[in-house]
């Protein structure tokens, strides 16, 4: 890639994780007002899986995902008023006050929707990709789960019938060292989790997830490969939770985190190592403030407009529950 | 007018459907062997090639999963289960996928499944081939559930549920599938919400679905020998459920009882029941009553078997009862749509 | 008498049941973390060791199934689920197999598993956190189910489930955890078939059970400053079902209100309005009316929340309906039960 | 072994498969005429794996079966005459009439139970083995099942499991080669079965399993590891199912079988290949014939027993569903 490509993707996928980052900060803010009523699971520590895949994704492709699902609505470029709008339950939300934080949703920007149940999109997405391999393949499903969710059987049930058709598919396993407050030894005497399915015949490979541009690139490879006619692929990405797993605070001295992960993760802030790659590819730190602004700037519009939203009127309560021909 | 029996009408919906529209697809276990899930989709492996007719491996809960996403991704997924005792391995993409997917994302996408479950009973099914789900998909909201009782609810259900942009769960009883009936021409325009009164009466009525109906009509046959006219209502789709149908028979004759092809204790027919003393009341003569499978597990043993569903014989002998008549000594004929063996 | 919390009631039915019989054990997700499930297998671990006390892998399906074999292997497992809508993945396990296991092999065993499961309700549980399966439980005979309202029914049916030689499925309302109420001594003989009056009362019956007996009881109070006594009745076991309990207070008040913590059709709710339709029928003065949640996934928004679930305001309402009287212009005071999250 | 033992070791193999073998040519036999109303699942030709496992299996070890439960329930020694009282429904049954061919079980010969759902019995053996474990594995626990049984999703979540916790565990894949009329390539991309939960660490082998003294020496050097500590494992036999998956006819000439099935099948008929075994190792042909009138015998009194004995009274509906107190 030329020095001003790789730049600009760094830019890119920068830009994306600032999203992510300032509009879950935004949310911690609010959270204790008691304005946001519904539970939340934060992407905070984790951007570079999320801003990684979106920039991989071609225009067509699909991705399935869960309720830790603020990262990926963002960085494929889901409406960041109808993000604010859904956690507060507004009318004006990307699932009309109906979903809140854990069901976003955003078609039009590929998001087909994030369900609250462990592994239950895995073949949900399995059989999207059926249905682009039966119309001529011309994009890939993504399904975007955590280390739970190769728990659930359904999971290998996915892999097999995947592998068995050959579907455009690319597993995406997020590993962020904990399901709720489990650990990977705990549930699991595989801890190389991208090798959990190889004996149905499913390849896998494990990354460094803190690295967007290396997300990116291993996820690019992955999703051209399958929407080409390639085999299933699973990715792991390693990362880290940041924040507890479900509400808004730090939670470094419960008892299932080791010791030292704090710094460790600090270490590790895929923005930092985004932002610090961007600087040396010559962007200046002047211009990477400015971005900063200028998604502050955005996401306190979508507060505004998610305030002054109307909540969803009581005839709403029962509509879409069936569709009607 | 063809005439055709349960399983012929049902094959033919399948073809006319898939025939009609090229997003329409068959899955399922043995969709593809020689045995075609009782002949409803024999042929349509040749007609319509590999890609549309498939055959899955065992794995109910994901394959329910691939029939939504496939779904989501345009297609038209009927997805057949020969038991439906193993829809149990379903629940949880069906209640909580299918059935909430649309309400859940306020409308941004619907998904229209179709899933075709066969009730088993007779010749020793035992606990876990004969069970009948219906109440449990019923009771979650998002999701539709048909029973077809003929040929022609058959076909006609089977489309209208393909048709339909809603999740939909299809009920088929084993011993329908022989029962011969006219059928009209394939339609996908008729209206998935329907209860069918398949004999008028003025003395009671009989709510009945499925097989029960059949064997609820049997028992009217012996009822009218011996003066009494029941009615007998047949709620082919349980949700959405044709209330106006049901009520305007209890409200005319004012007596129920209620014949569900499941167990009665939260039950399709506990429903129906329901529906009566809330909106019926007043018109009510009599207690209601309800039958149903006997509380225990499906005992594999003949003789127990037979005391372990409703008959002609048992619902006849409820009418008398309901009637304050004693039951004649010849008691109601036993139908014998038991079939033999091996499956 | 000590008086503790509906979690800590929990707790100490765990805690001495694993100190009385060595071959009880508790598992589940996150049964050893700092949360322990809402307290309620706090210091378990410590107390009892790895072996008794242990999380597991998030495969509910299987996790059900070991405890099934761990009960036909001698143990007494408890297993926790901290929300009821994981249990579709467990449908299998515990209807085909563990409710059907003694009576298919003739009582050659028996299945003495304990599951817990908690219905989430409040702060944006949404269509997937806040469903409440007791009638897909009910509905399958050979399976017991109980609701636990107060800290003391906890206490006792968790002992009594345990104790039980069936497999039981316990729901925890997750708004009832701190409620505070006095606890009798622990003790494993009370018989698991229970239905509580919760307050006297001659105009009318209502049967709620779990929160929405709360509910109720606070509609009650309303009630009865505007001079009717409503008699509030609780059944905590949905199976068994105390039918005497239930059908004594509907022919003494002659109107019944039934309100079930999940949806009405084919639920709970319906169970209990088909059984008065046929057995307090002669009692009935009424049309029996039904309360539950709203034919929809549960919606997130909270302004829609509120209009989803009944309260002691819309309770108070249908009663006085049914009491032909127009409701004062003060509603019922809401509860405020609703919890803060983020869980 | 000496020779004396191993010839006593293939006498009581074959005489365990002979059992199976004609107590089944024996229900083929009796099938049309109706007396047994119950879908009926036939060991015919895989004798073998059940013959072996049993004489495998230490007296205290334990069993799960599926619907195909005619042969294990012979070969562990189940009763006969319960067996044939439970095909035909009556109160002297197995499991008194209530389960029928597809729900045999025999606790006191190990047999714990059969289920005609898939796989389902699967989580329950691995639970039971947690039983064993905490009660300071005395016993192992085995889990058969068929080549459909890894389709399902709780067979990886048991795996899964019961290598996380190192439980006394072996489980069983009896590969017939068809799941009712689906091949394994049919269902899977991964055709060496024995390798398909290998991805969560759980070792496999595969083996023949028409030779009766094979299995059990595969099958005793497991159980005898698992029980003594070792990890959990897989042993697949390859076998093959003689007649219709359910019912009691032969249908070589159906469509899902390859042309010269049937040929292939007697060449590999495990009682000829053990008998030719026996014979090689000095037992005389009169000796064996001897064998198999006194099974015939055995058969014929079951059957008459079955035949004599009342169905279950009308009160028996109702018992069972709840154990008291
Ligand atoms: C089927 C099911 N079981 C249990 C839960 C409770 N639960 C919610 S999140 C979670 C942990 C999932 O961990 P992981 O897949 O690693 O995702 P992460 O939260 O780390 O993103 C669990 C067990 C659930 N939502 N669904
Ligand atoms: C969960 C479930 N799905 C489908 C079926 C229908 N069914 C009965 S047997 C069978 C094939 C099983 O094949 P396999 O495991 O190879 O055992 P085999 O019959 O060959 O012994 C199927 C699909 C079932 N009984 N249970
Ligand atoms: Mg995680
Ligand atoms: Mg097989």
């Amino acid at each position: 890639m030329s020095a001003k490509a790789d730049r600009e993707l760094l830019g890119k996928l920068y830009r994306l994780m600032l999203g992510i980052r300032l509009a879950e900060e935004k949310i911690v803010e609010l959270y204790p007002t008691d304005k946001i009523q519904s539970p939340i699971h934060l992407s905070i520590g984790q951007e570079a899986v999320s801003a990684g895949l979106a920039l991989a994704m071609g225009e067509a492709d699909r991705l399935y995902g869960t309720y830790r699902g603020h990262g990926p609505y963002i960085a494929l470029g889901g409406d960041l008023k109808k993000l604010f709008a859904e956690l507060y339950g507004k009318d004006t939300g990307c699932a009309r006050g109906k979903g809140g934080s854990m069901h976003l949703v955003a078609p039009e920007a590929g998001l087909m929707g994030c369900s609250a149940i462990v592994a239950s999109t895995i073949p949900i997405a399995t059989g999207h990709a059926l249905a682009s391999q039966m119309r001529g393949r011309r994009y890939a499903v993504l399904s975007l789960f955590g280390d739970g969710g190769v728990d659930e059987g359904v999971f290998f049930e996915s892999v097999n019938f995947a592998v068995l058709k050959n579907l455009p598919i690319v597993y995406v396993l997020e590993n962020n060292r904990y399901a709720i407050h489990s650990t990977v030894p705990d549930r699991h005497k595989q801890t190389e989790l991208f090798r959990i399915a190889e004996g149905l015949g499913l390849r896998g490979e494990r990354f460094d997830g803190n690295d967007a541009s290396n997300v990116y690139a291993t996820a690019k490879r992955a999703i051209d490969a399958v929407r080409a006619g390639s085999v299933p692929a699973l990715l792991e990405y390693t990362t880290y939770r940041w924040r507890e797993h479900v509400g808004s605070q730090e939670d470094y001295a419960a008892a299932y985190r080791a010791p030292g992960e704090r710094e460790e993760a600090l270490a590790h802030d895929p923005l930092q190592i985004t932002r610090k790659a961007l600087i040396e590819a010559g962007a200046s730190p002047v211009e990477l403030d400015g971005w900063r602004s200028q998604v502050l700037q955005e996401v306190e519009e979508a507060v505004r407009f998610a305030e002054q939203s109307p909540s969803p009127a009581p005839g709403r309560l029962l509509a879409d529950v069936y569709a009607s021909r | 007018m063809k005439t055709l029996n349960y399983g012929q009408a049902i094959h033919r919906a399948l073809e006319f459907a898939m025939e009609k529209d090229p997003s329409v697809f068959v899955m399922g276990i043995g969709v593809d062997d020689h045995k075609a899930v009782f002949g409803t989709t024999k042929g349509l492996l040749e007609k319509f090639g590999r890609e549309r007719v498939f055959d899955t491996p065992i794995s109910e809960g994901a394959m329910t999963g691939v029939a939504v996403g496939a779904a989501l991704g345009g297609m038209r997924p009927v997805h057949i289960h020969i038991r439906s005792d193993f829809l149990y391995l379903a629940m949880d993409q069906l209640l909580n996928m299918a059935a909430k997917w649309r309400s859940m994302f306020g409308g941004a996408a619907s998904v229209p499944i179709v899933v075709r479950a066969v009730i088993g009973r007779s010749w020793g099914q035992g606990a876990q081939h004969s069970q009948s789900l219906q109440s449990l998909i019923a009771h979650v909201p998002g999701i539709k559930v048909g029973m077809p009782t003929t040929p022609a609810d058959a076909q006609q259900m089977l489309l209208a549920a393909i048709a339909d942009p809603n999740p939909v769960v299809l009920f088929e009883h084993r011993l329908l599938y022989d029962i011969v009936g006219e059928l009209p021409e394939p339609d996908w325009a008729v209206e998935f919400k329907r209860a069918v009164v398949r004999r008028p009466g003025k003395d009671l009525t009989i709510v009945a679905n499925s097989y029960m109906a059949v064997e609820a009509l049997k028992a009217a046959e012996f009822l009218q020998e011996h003066g009494i006219e029941a009615e007998i209502v047949d709620p082919v789709t349980v949700v959405p459920l044709d209330e106006a149908v049901i009520l305007g028979s209890i409200r005319k004759t004012g007596r129920l009882i209620v014949i569900d092809t499941s167990w009665t204790f939260c039950g399709v027919s506990a429903e129906i029941a329901a529906l009566a003393a809330e909106k019926a009341f007043s018109s009510l003569k009599q207690p209601v009553l309800r039958l149903g499978m006997q509380p225990t597990p499906c005992p594999v043993s003949k003789p127990l078997e037979n005391l372990f569903y409703p008959n002609a014989g048992t619902i006849a002998d409820a009418a008398f009862k309901m009637m304050e008549r004693r039951s004649p000594e010849l008691r109601a004929p036993v139908l014998t749509h038991a079939f033999k063996g091996p499956f």
